[in-house]
């Protein structure tokens, strides 16, 4: 099997595969949002909780590939507790990270970077990028730009 | 005038124990011989678009090097021979698929155009609020959005005739679903995802005793290319179908009419080509197949595709469907080998066309296409633009490998292996 | 992954005196080395299509023989070739036109199909009984019979601008005509027949300011291949053209839309690419192109119309606006030595594009086709598909030479001189 | 010029074309036809006066080119006295000339044959063809089969 085939199924990829961060449905979510991908039909529910500019909770349930649930599993972990302003600046570096593109300085994508093999697949880029698009959708009802 | 396009000269030797001389095909098909990721290209995604032969690349190559010139209208040489072999196209593949008069058939862009034209031309002049068009779980979207957007228009009603647990549509609930109020009866021949083959002369005649006017339309696009397809014989009014699918070239497409139909019928797009005399204050058609031929035809893939179904008939058709239930028979015993897998349609390889959808328990549709497509076996995973068919399966997605008159038992090996090994790299039993 | 053709390597002399190195032009385009009855040929009908270069034919069999596969859904590599190489194409066909995005511009048939496209999607949703959509009548049929179609069925009212008798639109009555019940003003780039170029960035905005919400709609088949033209100079919301004029392949087109026009337009065509969710209850439309693009599109033609826009960079779309008004201007001085011609349109090249329609007071356009023929000069004898035009002028069909990047003032001369031979022929002084 | 083109321009069909016969409008004619060939423009205009079965009198007005001139001006010379069966006969034997096949036996067909070269012209056949068909359309109308 191809080397390039292990940058994309990272041993991390798989165990967020396998056991998904973040799961559970929230008792009270402040806004809840449906990610869709029509060229392959992924589907995830996006649910977040959020108080003065903070996420508190949130929850990614997916139905979809190893690669897109591993990007749901690994966005709830990376942004539970974070403020809005810090999920929008990983929001960023991560849809740059994907183009191949520098991230913005100093900032650190911490475990998100394994997902950074996905760049070399470009038919998975839209697999790895849907929960953070969906997110995109879930904080412009939270909080306007 | 007439064009000779290369031939090859080989006679099939037809034996559902041997590979249907696929040898000399395969060397018919130059794409054939690449690589994908340092393997050779196990090529199985035929039911979404199919390689082509040399003598369909040729006879682009030999029309635009030769003869090319706008259609119909020209006095001069070139435009006379672009006209002879876009009308003797035409006759090539109205034969091929047992049309009755070339006239019977019109050129598209593909299947979709075909069943939109039949849904804007027809559905327009002659459906009403209340009208039901009557079409089956296992269809394309080809086939199930236009009738939508008549339905948002216009009121109509859109029914589903469901399917059985096997993948078979159910006989029953389509007789109760038939009534007079049923005004077009839409079916796929074959589904691109299940397989199955509807046994479609019987469900139209049904249809027709319930409902004496019911417009019959058929979505032939996957049997064209797997099976003799005799368009007289299937009691249908109207038939599509897409070159691409059937070993011809991108962006021509057929749809195949009655005469009765064609002259009831008002033009779909207006222009030049399909009118008979045009004033400031209003114009007069031609007649059918050219009433529905607005603009410049794809004359050279037109061509192109007549070149095509002589590629096919010296392969004969009946060859291709004997190799085609061969490989269905072998991929389905092979598949079902993998205990992980769920394969979906009938079991039985004669109700079926060479594909096989399955779903793996444990990998993803999208992660095995991409780990197969490392070790260069090409298989499709989604929802085949069939979303109301995988939803009544209860899946998002299925990966898909469909065959071709160029694949073999072979490559149905080099899936198989290529199915253990993705999983057993994403740390499952093989 | 990008895929390069072979490209020539010339630099272009332009020179009003000279011939545009017309040689080395010639040497790309295979069929000009065809004789047609013992003669080589003289091809003078690219109005009605182009030739294609080699480049264009090299593209299409590269796509066959290495990456042919269906796009947008696919996993594997062929699929993803197949799909960059097709999206790849519509950025640079759109670059070529001077669209802002590649999102802006749609694949069709031909311009015909774009023209339907509008008249159905935008028309059917934004226009009620009583607006106005306002023509010249300089149309082709492609650019009145779909408002024509879409007048009866919804009554809408079609108004014809008219031309002076030099063949110009005449702008008095140009203005008279639009007012705030004109929803639509369609017009003709260039005319097919008279070669007048309109001054439509000038017409948008005075039907713009009489009616502030018209859609206005430019139909730049005759200008695309014979001048640089730039969609968002020219105060268009949509521009329609064909391949196949542009010496491009047969059977692609493209609508130019503003993202504005796009994201208020309801689908045309529904069916697979087009759609986001379908479901038995109702389905949801994919954003634009690809809301315009159901079923397989026409991959290996619009890649190749991509390896063409190509060439026609390397040429230089201002180097062939030159050698395009430099042979306007010799061929009308030509033909107006034989005084038993009328020419129409009018006199100044700059005001042209590269053809010359005529009429010959003793011998009928037929006639003169079929004697020039036998010469080998091809040119197009008839209405021209503008059949109101040919009304207009008061004859009822015209003879048309109409020229390309390929020819050159010999073919001028050879062509003036086979109208001499024809009037002898038939008994008339040269 | 090639041999060809003679046998398409014969001398006989230029005269027919420079002066046609049978033009001039019948004052009573028992049917009016249009003719039109919408792929070139062509037209015509064809009368006929049929009385006990033999056609008395006819006219034929085009406004097109030579061969469907010279065609118009050759059918009204031919079929002026003849009766209406001998006219389809004419007419059936016209369409097989120009098909390439053999008349029906014993079939004369006259005048008519000058007109034999069109068939090695394919898109002038029409041109040819336009005179005989709008008589059969007349026909029709005069006298149903
Ligand atoms: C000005 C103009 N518009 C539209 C068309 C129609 O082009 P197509 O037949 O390729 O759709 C033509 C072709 O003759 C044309 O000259
Ligand atoms: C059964 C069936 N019908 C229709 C279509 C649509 O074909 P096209 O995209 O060529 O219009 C397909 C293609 O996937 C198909 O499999």
């Amino acid at each position: 099997m191809s080397l390039e085939l292990d940058d994309l199924y990272r041993e991390v990829i798989l165990d967020h595969y396998r056991t998904p961060r973040g799961a559970s449905p929230l008792p009270h979510p402040d806004v809840r949002e449906e990610g869709f991908n029509p060229l392959c039909g992924d589907e995830l529910t996006l649910e977040l909780q959020v108080e003065a500019g903070v996420i508190r909770d949130l929850s990614v349930r997916s139905r979809g590939c190893s690669i897109s649930v591993a990007s749901g599993s690994l966005l709830a972990e990376a942004l539970r507790g974070k403020p809005v302003a810090e999920a929008r600046r990983l929001l960023a570096g991560f849809k740059a990270m994907l183009a191949g593109q520098a991230p913005a300085d100093g900032l650190e994508m911490g475990d998100l970077e394994v997902l950074g093999g996905v760049k070399n697949f470009p038919v998975r880029i839209k697999c790895a990028l849907l929960p953070w698009t969906t997110l995109e959708q879930a904080l412009s009802r939270v909080e306007p730009t | 005038m007439s064009v000779s396009f290369p031939l090859p000269s080989f006679n099939c030797r037809v034996d559902c124990g041997k590979d249907f001389d696929a040898a000399r095909i395969r060397a018919d098909f130059p794409v054939l011989a690449r690589q994908v990721h340092g393997r050779p290209i196990v090529y199985l995604d035929n039911a979404a678009t199919t390689q082509k032969p040399r003598h369909t690349i040729a006879a682009l190559v030999e029309y635009y090097e030769r003869h090319n010139a706008n259609v119909h209208r020209g006095i001069h040489t070139l435009a006379e021979e672009a006209t002879d072999l876009y009308e003797q196209a035409r006759r090539c593949v109205a034969a091929f698929v047992g049309a009755h008069r070339p006239e019977e058939l019109v050129f598209t862009r593909n299947a979709t155009e075909g069943l939109n034209l039949l849904a804007y031309a027809w559905g327009r002049a002659h459906l009403a609020a209340g009208d039901e068009v009557l079409i089956s779980e296992m269809e394309h979207h080809s086939n199930i959005v236009p009738w939508q957007m008549l339905a948002a228009e216009r009121g109509i009603v859109v029914r589903w005739a469901p399917i059985d647990d096997e993948g078979r549509l159910d006989r029953a609930a389509f007789r109760r679903l038939v009534s007079p109020r049923t005004k077009v009866v839409s079916l796929i021949h074959a589904s691109n995802v299940l397989g199955t083959i509807n046994p479609v002369a019987e469900l139209f005649a049904e249809a027709r005793s319930a409902s004496p006017g019911v417009l019959a339309v058929l979505d032939a696009t996957q049997t064209v290319p797997q099976m003799p397809v005799r368009f007289r014989e299937l009691g249908c009014d109207a038939m599509v179908f897409s070159g691409h699918k059937m070993y011809g070239p991108t962006g021509i497409g057929c749809l195949v009419l009655t005469e009765a139909l064609a002259e009831a019928m008002p033009p779909f797009l207006g222009g030049g080509e399909m009118i008979d005399r045009v004033t400031q204050d209003g114009s007069t058609f031609a007649r059918p197949p050219h009433r529905f031929e607005a603009g410049t035809p794809n004359i050279a893939d037109a061509v192109a595709l007549g070149a095509t179904v002589e590629y096919l008939d010296l392969v004969g058709m009946d060859s291709v469907r004997i190799h085609s239930e061969c490989l269905a028979e072998y991929a389905l015993e092979q598949l079902a080998r993998i205990p992980s897998l769920t394969v979906y349609g009938p079991r039985d390889p004669r109700e079926r066309v060479a594909l096989a959808s399955f779903y793996d328990r444990d990998v993803h549709p999208h992660d095995l296409a991409t780990i197969l497509d490392r070790q260069g076996v090409a298989v499709r995973a989604g929802h085949h633009c069939a979303m109301p068919l995988a939803r009544r399966l209860g899946v998002p997605a299925t990966a898909r490998a469909s065959f071709g008159i160029y694949n073999t038992r072979d490559e149905v090996d080099l899936l198989v292996q290529a199915i253990r090994h993705a999983r057993e790299y994403l740390g499952h039993v093989a």
